[in-house]
Formats: C-alpha cells, structure tokens, sequence
C-alpha cells in the first residue's frame, strides 16, 4: 500500500540532499583574493580588527587565570571566523543566544571591554553583578542572552525567542550557538523539532570543533556530518568551512534572509577546530596528540583573512602592528580598571531572585550582613 | 455571580486575561483544538486563534525553553505542562533556566512565565498521574509556587499571576478540579500571592492545608468541631513565599499545630513548615508539630485512598495534638 | 576546503537513501495469497489467533471500563500487526521495552490472560501488586520491561540494556516501542543517538498512528517521514506499511539479524492508525471528522490477514467462529476470576520501595495498618 | 595505611569493586582515557578497557536512562554526572524510572545503579557548577542519598553502595576532594550505609553536617570548645536513610541542635531533620532547632564564601543556641 504522496515529496527531498554533506567555502585553501563576498571593504577590515581583538582578549585572559587574577577562562581561540563570520549577519533587532564561547559576538554587539572585563573579576559593575562565572555573560542592549552552562538550553529558548517574534509579526531573527557535542543534547533535539514545526525564524548555529573536552565527535555521533542532521527535522542543513569567515557569513546571511522571508530555521555546521584546551582547567595532552592540532593552526582563520585582505590590499603589516598594540594597550589599561574595581555588595546578593524580595530574603540578608565579608579561604 | 467549578474559574482567567493583555499566549500538548485534557483551555482556541492558543510537539522541555524564550522576548507565556507527573523532561529548564534567569542575567532578563500543572492523586492515576512536587520547586530559588483549593481563589491567584513579574508554578488540584464548586465573581478581580487565608477560626490547634488536602482537612475539622475541638484552619494558596505571618499568629494563638500533605512526607514542604514554625514558635509550642502526609512510597494505584492524607488520619492527629500533655 | 572524506561517505549515504522514505508492504492492497513471507502456515494462524485475541480483549476491557469495572484502559485497536508483527521476530531470550500499547506481546511471549486482568483490576495478584495503572505491567520471565507513562523513557532503557548484552557479549536483541508523538520527546533523541554510537542491538520500533491525542503528526514534524529521522544518527531507517503484519514481520526481523550481526540499532517507521480515541479518558470527535477514520478501518490488519489466510486456505469461517466464540469463553470467565480476587494488603504498599523497608517506611506501614482500609470516595 | 584523598578514594573503590566484580561498568562524560574532569576514574580505562570504563555523548538522560537498561539486564553500572548542577537533563529518568522501578514492576525488577556526582561549592564555579540538590533525591522515594566527607568514608560508602540492592546518588564533596586528606586501609572493606558516625562527643549542643560543611563545622566547633562549650558533632554520612537513631539519641542527650547545610535553607534536608528530631524530642528540646544554611539564592559567584555557611556562622549559632534560654 505505497504511500505515494509521502514517496514524491521523499522524491524532491533527494534531489535537495546534495547539501547537509558538501563543505561550503568561500575563501577556498589559498584565500584567493577574487573570493567572492557582499562585504565592503570597511566591512572586511572592521570584522578582522573584531578576529584579532577577540583572540587578544582571550589570549590576555588565559595568562590572567594563570596568575590567578581571574578565576576561569574558556575562549574561541581558532573559532573566530565561526562565531563572529555568523554573527555578522545579524541586524540590531536580532537575538543571540550564546553558548560560552561567543563573549566575541557581545563585544562586537556594543558591550564595553571594561564591563567585559568586570564580568571576569566578577566586581559590582559586572552586568550579572558578580553572580556568575567568568564568561557568562547576559546584555540586553544588544539583545545578547544570557550565558548558561547547561550545555543546549539557549538553544531551546532562541526557538522560543524567534517563535515569540515571529508571532508578534516582528521583522526579528534569532541566533543560537552550540558545540558539536551539545547535538547530543535534550535541547538541540526539542530546538530544532519545534522550531521547523513552528518555521520560527531562527538560525541554528554549530560550533563542530570536534571535541567536546576530551570527547572526540565519534562519540557523538554515528552520523557522518553534523549538517546531516537537520533532515531529520525538516530543515535545510548546511555545512560550512568553519574557518573561512567569508563562506560563514555568506550562509549564515542566506539563513537570516530565510528565516526573514518565513521559511523557518537553518542549522549551520561550521567545521573548525579547538586548538587549545576546552577552558583554563583543561589539560588536553591527557588525550589527544599534538599532531591532531598541528594542522590547523596553519588554518587559523585570522590568519586566513589577513593574507585575504593582504592580498586584496586592504591590509599591511603596519595596520597589523597599530592593531595589536592599541589593543595590546587598551586591553592593559582596561583591564586594570576592572580589577581595581568595587566587589558587588553582599546586600546584591538577596536581590533580583524575585522581582522584590520576599520575606524570607529579608531575613537571610540582614544575617549575612552580620558577618561582613567573609575571610577568603 | 455564576457558579463554577475549578477548570472553569481557570479557563475564566486565562479568557480575561488574554483578552485585557495580547501578550498572552498559551502553549502545550492538547492544549489547542481540544481545550487540554481536563478541558481547560476549552474555547480558547476558537476565540483567540492558533497564533495564542498552540499546541506543541510532544516535549516538556520545549515547552518550557520556548515560553523562556518567549518571555524573554516580552510575551507572557502561559505554558500547561498536561500532568505535573511529565514536568520532569522540563526540570532543567525550569530549575536551571527559568528559576535563575533574572538573577543570573543581573536583572537584565526578567522570565515572567507562568506554568500552570494539574497536581496529586484521588483520580485512579497511579504513579504517573497522581503526584505532587511541590516540594522541589519551592527548593528552588526563584521560583513562586501556587496552589488554590477552589474556584474563587484559582480565578485571582492566576490573575495575579500572569500580571506578577516572577516566574511560577501554578499547581491545580486535580482531584476537585471538578468537585470544588463556588460563586465565583464575574469579571476581573486578583488574589494576591503570599497571602494565605483562615478557613475556620479557632484557638486549640492550627491546621495548615492546601489544595485537594484542604477539603479533607475541612472535613476533619467539622468532625472535630462535632467532638467540641476549636481547630483553626489555614489554606495555604501561595506555598511560596509562604504567609509566614499567618502561620505564626496562628500557633501562637493555639500553641499546637497540624500539617497536612499529599506528597511523600520526606523532604515534603511539611518538613519546612514544621521548622519554620518551630523557630518562631518555640515558647509557644505545647505540643509536637505533626505532620499527615503521603507515605515515602512511590503513589500507588489501588491503595491510593490509602495513601492520602485523608480525613480520618488529620482527625486523630488533631486529637492526638490537642490532648498532648508534655 | 573540501572534506572529500566526509563528500565520499556523503554520497554512499545518498545512494542507500532511497530507504527511509518507501513505504515497505508485503500483502500489498489485496492482501494477495502469493505474498512472500518466511512464515510457516501453523505460525501465520498461530499470529492471526493472537491479534483476534488482543483485539477481543482490548474491546471486552474497553466495555468493563465504561461499566466502571476497571478504572482506565488503553488499547491497540488497529495497530495489532505494527505491534505482533515485529516482537514475532524476537527469540525468547530477547527484551523488549514496550511503550503503553503493547500488551499483547506480554500475552504472546507468556504473561498468562489472568495476570493481565488481574493488572486491568490492581488486585493483589497483579504482577506488579496493584500499584500501577491498567496497561503497566511488567513480566520478568519474558524479558518484558515494566510499562511506565512518561513517553519515550523505554527507548533509552532499551538502548542501555542492549548494549549492556553486546557488552556482555550475549546473543541478545532488544525492541522498544514508542508513538510518533513520542518521538518529539528528548529520550528518543539521545536513546537513537547512544544506540548508534555504541552499536547497541536494538530494534526501535515507531507506530506512527498519525495522532497523539488530539495532535496530529503535522505538530509533531517538519519533516516527510518518521523514517528519516534515522538519518541524523547515522542509523538505517526503515518505512513500513504498519497494518501488514507480514512486512513489518520481514522488516523487524532483517533488522534483528543486523542487531545481532553486530551492525546496530535500526528504527522502523510503521504507518498506521490510531482508530479509536487516545484511551477511555479521551473522545476524538472533538478534535478530528470521523471521514478520517473511515478509510483506516477498511484496512485493518487483522481483516488483512483474514483475507490473505482464507485465500491460501489455512483459515476458514467456522475456524473464525469458534476462535472468537472460545476467546470470548475464555476472557469473561478469567476476567470474572481476577475480579474476585484479594485487593493489595496495606503492607505491600511499603514493601519494595527498597530492596528492604528503611525505619520510615516500617513506622508509616504501623500507622497506614491502623487505619485499615479506607472508605471508597 | 596509603594517605589518600577523596578523589584517590574514590578512585581506589572503583578499581576494588571492577576487579572484584565483572559486572561492574562505569560510563559518563570524558571518565575514560581523559580519568574524569576531577580525575575521580584515572587509570581505570588503561586497566578495564573501553567495554567498562565508557565515555557517552554529552547527554546526562542518556547516561541514566542507559545505566536503567544496564542494570535491568544484570550489570552494576556506575555512571558519574560531571557536575550535580548538570544531573537535571536527567532528572526524570531518575525521579520517575529509576527511583520507582522496583516498586513499579511488583519487585521484579530491581535496578541498582549508583550515581557519582560531585557536589557544592567552594570551588568558584557560580551558578552552574557548585549546587548541592541533595533535598530532591530524598524527597524521591526509592533512592539512597550518600555524602562522605573524608576519604576513608568515601571508599567504604562507595564500595557498600555498589555493593548494594538499591540505587544510590552518591554525592562527592568537590570542594574537599583533594583537601580532606586520611590514612585509608588497603584493600576491601566497607562502611554500612545509614550510620552516622560521631565526629567529636559532646553534651550541650548537637551540631550535625555532612559532606564539605562538616569541615566547617569542626572548625566551629573547636573554636566553641576553645571557648568552654561542649558541641557533639555528627557526620551524617549518608543522608537517606538517615540514621534517626544516632540523631535522637545525641539531642535527648544536649536539648540542643544546630543543622549545617550548603544547599538553600527553604525545602533542603535541614528542614527534614530538624522536623524528625521536634517530633522525636519535643519535651528534651531546650532551645529552638537551628538550621545554618546557604541562602535562597541562587549560587553566588563571587560571594561564594559570604553564601557558604562557614565556620563563623556556625559557631554563632552554637553559641546562641547554647545560650538560649526558653
Ligand atoms: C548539561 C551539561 N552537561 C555537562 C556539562 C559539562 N561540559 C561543559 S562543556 C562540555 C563539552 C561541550 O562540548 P561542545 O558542545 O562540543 O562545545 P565546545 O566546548 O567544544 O565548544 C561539557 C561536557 C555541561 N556544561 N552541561
Ligand atoms: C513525558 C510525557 N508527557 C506527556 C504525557 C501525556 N501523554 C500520554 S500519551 C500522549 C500522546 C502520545 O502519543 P504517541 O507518542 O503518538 O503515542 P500513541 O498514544 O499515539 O500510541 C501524551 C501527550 C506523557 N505520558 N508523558
Ligand atoms: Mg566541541
Ligand atoms: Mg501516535
């Protein structure tokens, strides 16, 4: 009893399969200068100053832990075309809502260096006021979620987020990061199915570095990519050279303009690598060999893009050297303001639980103010 | 004032409310063209559309992500999880997420969502159908937790609720969803959160109850009576932030106090009242405070009236409290 | 920067993709006799037997429920060959983790028709002691795993226990069940992906009803299929005509053979339909026309294989009137017999909760005792 | 006697209990060749192989509901969640399928899986990385809720639980996993589950704590002791069961009782406790019941130590109970 309406539709999706498995890349192994992109030449030049300082923040941060002037550090080193490329595409109005590796994004997106920088001292003028970890981060001005550590949720809640615009009628998209080893998730699964069953406009990114810690992606999936996993949903699944920030954002704008014109969600795997450890407390000699690293630091995507814009001269070594030391200077500075900043009141700490305190808060706040601040152990 | 029962006064609310503010929407499994499964969305569907009355795929924890989501982006979810039995697929969302968002976000990011649960046994549910969880949520900072035991006060407590800024979890009793009858007034009135109310006055021993338990408490208390026992009784309705004022007044009045149930005693919010009132109360107190709960056994299907706190139990703990010598 | 790797095995998977989305019969439209099965004539009248026996006892408990002899029921009607027809390919020392419809198989691999109904009414013999709902059983002695409502959660037990056999080393297969709706739950997203990863022996078996109470399978996918859905986990998906018992019989057991050839999970997607309301709680006629229903009931799979035995001449009409006269014997006076029997004692209530009762549990079964048995509300 | 500490103990156990008993796996996220986050199964998968030291994909309900399986069938698996605060994607396979199977299935089916996690604070790890949730388990009927605070107990606690019939959460202190430090005999041996163990004798103020708070709690109390009072310390140990005995016993002896806890005070076990104990020593009781907790916040990250009921807290409220006169 063939079910023959079911069996042409199945037909078409065939034809259409191409996709989920072909790597899309723009700037091609040798970072042609003709690499076609809708960027202006601004464009290009603001967005590599974006990369590098990214990476120099984070750079600058992982020494800082070392000392033990700040107390943890996970960064995008290596994943910054992944991010930020993705992240280019999207309007003021958009929603993003982060993993933990995207701090690049909220900078990018208006948030201060210097209120970046509370947040890794965790003082009183952190914008979640000292209540979380280094790089957990929330700022609504630009519409940037807040950082959790459960690994998927902020995928479930951009759903949320763009059904919500999308029911309004707002000319809104959201966008949402996860790792590759967060596709095991509860959340990746209920995201992606309600948002291609509701065509919520939303654009489901996937950070495919490889390793989840020390889990490598074999033990993630069976699959043999991770785009491929969109069909199971109903939803264009594309997958892309992660570190060619010129093909990132070139399919992560197609998948913005889809879901603008009510076609509904586009999962992205961009394929990168995770060069360091998985944060400050990682150790990845432990598992996995230095020859696995090797080959992609030569694939490091600022550098991609700077022989790109070298080539198509937008770019000399003198403007690489102004950058990197105004940043050099300005990250310093900043820095040290940061640190040298109030700690949040311990009365902060009983507020915003519940719009008002309730009673028993009351209570607990006026006893923990009793003791004052507490020895540091 | 018409009369109605608690699905009605809850469908009552959710019609007013969607009407006055078009940020309401509601999501969840059968929620849509077949009104839920206790019917309580019945007629929402057709009056305000697919676009605010929308039934889901078959996940909790999407559910609740999504209406996270939607809040954040200003909308006023009000998600129906069909038994509080199935919360559990969406605990992480609600514990971890939903319960933290305001604080973890330094207030940037209020979640006014508001989760509305048919809660507790008495309907042949077994396991799955028939618990009470309260006591998880009100351990979870953040979180406000709801629990009307008729038709009055479900209409003004889930008002309130969807025009409060806090997240909550508005538990229904399910056993007099149907049973607990009133006159309920028309029209838009609220309750309001964290005010408990006196049933019955009395001075020999205070009896705390809510939901489905408070009408068997009702009914010990009128056999009481009948034995000449003045018990006064307290329905609870918001179980946090707990009227904590009330209670004290309470035992402090009648020094005795008696607790009752339906989840597990263990860890219950029996435990937490018991204490909290034994804090405040301590001079006061001229008898152990006692709790008549659930068993510390999964809900059984058969011997489930043997597993309720019913009202011969609440009686002889009454009894028991009030003739306690030390 | 090609993945031609990841390309190649692309393709591969391209060319065998033809698979999730046919739709698999074997009696095709007019139950043909010439049919191909491996099925002998004594097991295809054996099967036949037990599907006209789970359908008697589904109508005879849905009755009594309406009598308020039994408290709730949940049936099969419609899916008996979705449902026999694949836990027919188990061997006795195969598990099978079933979702809440599958009854009939506890009562094909030996659960006795009076245990059964001694569960319908929650006596004191009920193999599990009257502390589940109706339909929740559980039957040790044919590997058959305990029914619990919380969709999807049998899946990945299943998963767990198969991979445990393969651990073990044993030859072992185990089959789960759950409903279309079911596989919008996260269980089914990590049960289907740990099973792949880890090459777990199991068979995950769809009955694709087309509802999950009032939800129609359009709320439950964006996507053309169920089967598909495989493809995300790099698992064979397997699409089947779910009312033709011998097809979903030839395809549960291929992918028994690929379980126990150590080749992995396989899920099949068996098309049927939900004819009757969600259980005795629900009423359909609130949420879909009755004109949906009507062309379902003309392909029902036990009338399917009526027609195909009686062509091939191993069934006839008397056989049929005294298979359903004997049955109807059988189940009123076993029924009779359960309904007679000893309710739980008010001590197993506090028993198994541990391996032994703790203190808390010995004090409340000394006061739950002293108030006897409660008066019936 | 090898000096170890908790992480080593743990690890110790793990290595006795694999060799002695093949049906004993381990599987989570980066336990294999990475030896955990915290290093807690270092070793073992060099010496087990990868069919029973097994790293998952990164989903917690896949560890669980596959452990549930695993258990089924007849092997003893030992699935550890990174981190307590990540046990929630788990929470109903846990709650509704594991907790419950034995009972559900008429006894047939027992299903003893024991979950290692490590617990709270102290490490700055905020929100998400130093909850202590142990309240939600005991108010599960069905688990077993174990939390060492030394080594030496860590291992004899770990090899009972495998060992035993029932589930287990077995929480691990991570902010004393390297610190608490003891001289732990070699080989098998084993601690029952559900006994205290009196740390320090006293007769004027019971103290009780568990996990990394009992540190805290010595602290305080050789501090009071400095100062003349006479505190008993218990060490719970294991928190359900508890063992009521050890507890009601102690306080009919001191009339007082100070409960330690990390978790937040509203619905955590101290409310429990302090519940049996007023109902078991109501007429010995000379001053009120004191619960010295975290706060109902959420974790703080960088008030960590302000949200700690650390030793200053604790003492005060010894010396204030103490003190106390009715
Ligand atoms: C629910 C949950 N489980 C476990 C963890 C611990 N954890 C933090 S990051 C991580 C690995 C994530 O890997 P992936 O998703 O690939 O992201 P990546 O770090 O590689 O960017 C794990 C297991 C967590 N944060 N949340
Ligand atoms: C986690 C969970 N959520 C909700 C329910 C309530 N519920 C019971 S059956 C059902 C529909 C299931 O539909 P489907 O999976 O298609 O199976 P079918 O009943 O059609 O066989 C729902 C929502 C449940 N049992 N468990
Ligand atoms: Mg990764
Ligand atoms: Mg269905």
């Amino acid at each position: 009893m063939p079910d023959t309406h079911a069996q042409s539709k199945a037909a078409a999706r065939r034809q259409k399969s191409a996709e989920p498995d072909d790597l899309i890349s723009v700037l091609g192994p040798d970072n042609r200068k003709d690499a076609p992109t809708d960027l202006s030449p601004d464009e290009l030049t603001k967005i590599y100053a974006m990369m590098v300082e990214n990476r120099l923040v984070d750079e600058r941060m992982i020494t800082l832990q070392r000392q033990g002037r700040i107390g943890f550090y996970i960064g995008s080193v290596g994943e910054e075309a992944a991010i930020l490329g993705a992240a280019l595409a999207l309007r003021p109005q958009d929603w993003f809502f982060p993993c933990y590796r995207e701090n690049g994004v909220a900078l990018m997106r208006g948030l201060s260096l210097r209120n970046y920088f509370d947040n890794m001292v965790g003082n009183g003028e952190d914008p979640v006021k000292g209540r979380q970890m280094p790089n957990h981060i929330a700022w609504r001005p630009a519409n940037y979620a807040s950082v959790s550590s459960p690994i998927g949720t902020q995928y479930t809640q951009a759903m949320g987020a763009a059904w919500a615009a999308k029911l309004k009628g707002d000319d809104v998209v959201a966008m949402s990061f996860i790792g590759e080893g967060g596709t095991s998730s509860n959340e990746f699964h209920v995201a992606m199915n309600f948002a291609a069953v509701m065509k919520a406009p939303v654009v489901f990114m996937c950070r495919n570095n490889q390793w989840a810690i020390s889990t490598p992606l074999s033990r993630q999936t069976a699959s043999e990519t991770f785009a491929v996993k969109a069909m199971a949903y109903g939803m264009p699944g594309i997958r892309v050279d992660g570190n060619d920030l010129l093909a990132v954002h070139r399919v992560a704008k197609e998948a913005c303009l889809r879901a603008r014109n009510g076609e509904g969600p586009t999962f992205i795997e961009a394929v990168t690598y995770r060069v360091l450890g998985h944060s400050t407390s990682d150790d990845p000699k432990v598992y996995r060999p230095d020859e696995e690293v090797e080959p992609w630091r030569k694939k490091d995507p600022i550098e991609r893009m700077r022989i790109y814009l070298d080539a198509r001269g937008l770019w000399d070594a003198k403007q690489e050297k102004k950058l990197r030391e105004d940043l050099d200077v300005r990250i310093r500075e900043t820095f040290a303001a940061a640190e040298a900043a109030q700690g949040p009141t311990i009365e902060s700490m009983f507020e915003e639980v519940y719009a008002r305190p309730f009673w028993n808060l009351d209570e607990q706040r006026a006893e923990a103010e009793s003791f004052g601040t507490a020895p540091k152990h | 004032m018409p009369t109605m029962n608690i699905i009605q006064a809850v469908n009552d609310a959710l019609r007013i409310e969607m009407k006055r503010d078009p940020r309401v929407v509601i999501l969840g499994e059968d929620v849509g063209k077949f009104g839920g499964v206790f019917r309580a969305t019945a007629g929402l569907f057709e009056e305000f559309g697919d676009k605010r009355v929308i039934d889901t795929p078959l996940a909790e924890g999407g559910i609740i992500g999504a209406a996270i989501g939607m809040a954040l982006y200003g909308l006023r979810p009000v998600p129906e999880i069909q038994f509080s039995d199935f919360i559990f697929p969406a605990f992480d969302q609600i514990v971890n997420e939903l319960a933290k968002y305001r604080y973890r976000s330094g207030g940037q990011y209020p979640a006014p969502v508001v989760i509305r649960t048919p809660v507790g046994g008495g309907i042949k549910g077994g396991h799955y159908h028939s618990q009470s969880p309260e006591s998880l949520f009100i351990h979870t900072a953040g979180l406000v937790v709801v629990c009307p035991s008729n038709p009055i006060d479900a209409k003004g407590l889930l008002l309130s609720a969807i025009r409060g800024e806090d997240p909550v979890l508005f538990m229904e009793p399910k056993r007099v969803y149907r049973a607990a009858k009133g006159d309920v007034p028309e029209g838009d009135y609220t309750i309001p959160i964290g005010k408990a109310k006196i049933v019955r006055e009395g001075d020999q021993v205070t009896v705390i109850a809510w939901g489905a338990m408070l009408h068997e408490a009702m009914e010990a208390c009128e056999q009481a009576a009948a034995q000449g026992l003045r018990p006064e009784l307290i329905d609870l309705r918001t179980l946090w932030p707990v009227d904590i004022d009330a209670l004290v007044t309470s035992v402090k009045k009648t020094g005795r106090c008696v607790i009752v149930h339906e989840a597990p005693r263990t860890c219950g919010f029996g435990g937490e009242l018991s204490s909290l009132i034994q804090e405040r109360c301590f001079v006061h107190l001229e008898a152990p405070i006692r709790r008549v709960t659930g068993w510390d056994t999964p809900f059984p299907y058969t011997l489930e009236n043997e597993y309720l706190p019913r009202a011969p139990r609440i009686l002889k703990a009454m009894q028991e409290t009030t003739a306690y010598e030390a």
